[in-house]
């Protein structure tokens, strides 16, 4: 019954982990999990996000079970 | 169409051959092939880099190139496509990426391809780290420039 | 850069390689490199073609050529060019003309390689007649499309 | 002290000839000079016309040794 976190990148840096896990709740958006995560850290600008391996709003709304990424923006290619 | 991902040196131009010679069904109908290679270079942003990580992930990357490789083919009508994309350590002069189109007439593959590449640029999760050598430091490319 | 006319069939891929391996100064310095080849279709304006003969004007072909690849090498800041293109009787599915570039930057090798493939198409004194199945005659193509 | 004329491609095949030779003269013109040549055929629409294997307007004024050329849109590529 939880929400598994993933950090790439400059922002696994700076945050020092790869991966968290939260208890999924209901209401429970991407951007209030970050806040949940990381109360003492506005979550840094331009950071993108993506639930289940897909670019998601910071109001997507989580389920149970989900995949949430963090992370910079990207420079591949 | 082909999507990889490779973690160890790969040649665009083998690949390309390699790929194209099993496309035998298509034989005939393509008359434009276009294609992008991306290499490191030893200098960015006015200095000189002597190596690269390239971090992914794992899905993620994979999911989004099969997404902007099929809406290309579909907004171009492209016949095939191949792309060939490094993670890990890089060093220069090595390629990076491959984006490979085949279509009928030539403006479907120069825009197919270019969007492609365009896409994978905003859009792939890819992040690359390089290491230059003044300082023997490694930094995390801040963004992409637009194409 | 290099600019050659081929009476006889082509590799584009091995020919692309080739010319690379000898850009041995340029190694580290170019990031990107646009290509197109245009192969034969076995089929044109709705009907199905079995040849093609390539008829050109020796001297100003490769003259023209010559100026339009300086003209987007100097346009674009292109570090190098190669295009081949072939004269003579062609068969469906053999190469036309490759026309490869290298740059720095990826949205310079696009424009520059589109360029010299559009005007081309539009200056370069080739003309094409394409031997239909069904008839058995062939046909001078009366223009090209644009790109 | 002649000019020399080269027909390509359809254009060849529709005049039945590749090339001509024509003597230089003052004041003579590209177009002048298909006149000269052709005088019962006007010069085909899009036609076009290179002298010393540059591409030339039909007003271009010829000088002896001139190498002139007629041919049809290119289709190459």
């Amino acid at each position: 019954m939880t929400i598994k976190i993933k950090y790439f990148a400059s922002l696994r840096e700076q945050l020092g982990r790869a991966e968290d896990e939260y208890p999924a709740g209901p209401g429970l958006t991407v951007a209030d999990l970050w806040t949940r995560l990381w109360p003492d850290r506005p979550l840094p600008p331009n950071t993108l996000a993506a639930v289940n391996q897909e670019y998601a709003d910071l109001g997507r709304l989580l389920a149970d079970g989900d995949e949430v990424a963090f992370f910079p923006p990207v420079t591949g290619g | 169409m082909r999507i990889e991902l490779r973690d160890t040196p790969f040649e665009p131009l083998a690949e390309l051959a390699r790929y194209q010679d099993g496309l035998a069904t298509l034989r005939g109908r393509y008359g434009a092939t276009a294609c992008f290679i991306g290499t490191m270079r030893d200098f960015n942003e006015g200095e000189a880099v002597c190596g690269m990580y390239l971090e992914h992930y794992p899905g993620m990357t994979e999911r989004e190139l099969e997404k902007l490789v099929a809406e290309a083919l579909e907004r171009y009508g492209l016949l095939e496509a191949l792309v060939i994309h490094r993670v890990g350590a890089i060093e220069p002069n090595q390629p990076i990426v491959l984006v490979a189109v085949w279509s009928a007439h030539r403006a479907a593959a120069f825009d197919g391809c270019r969007q492609i590449m365009e896409e994978l640029k905003s859009r792939a999760p890819f992040w690359k780290r390089e290491t230059l050598v003044e300082t023997e430091t490694s930094r995390w490319v801040a963004r992409n420039t637009p194409g």
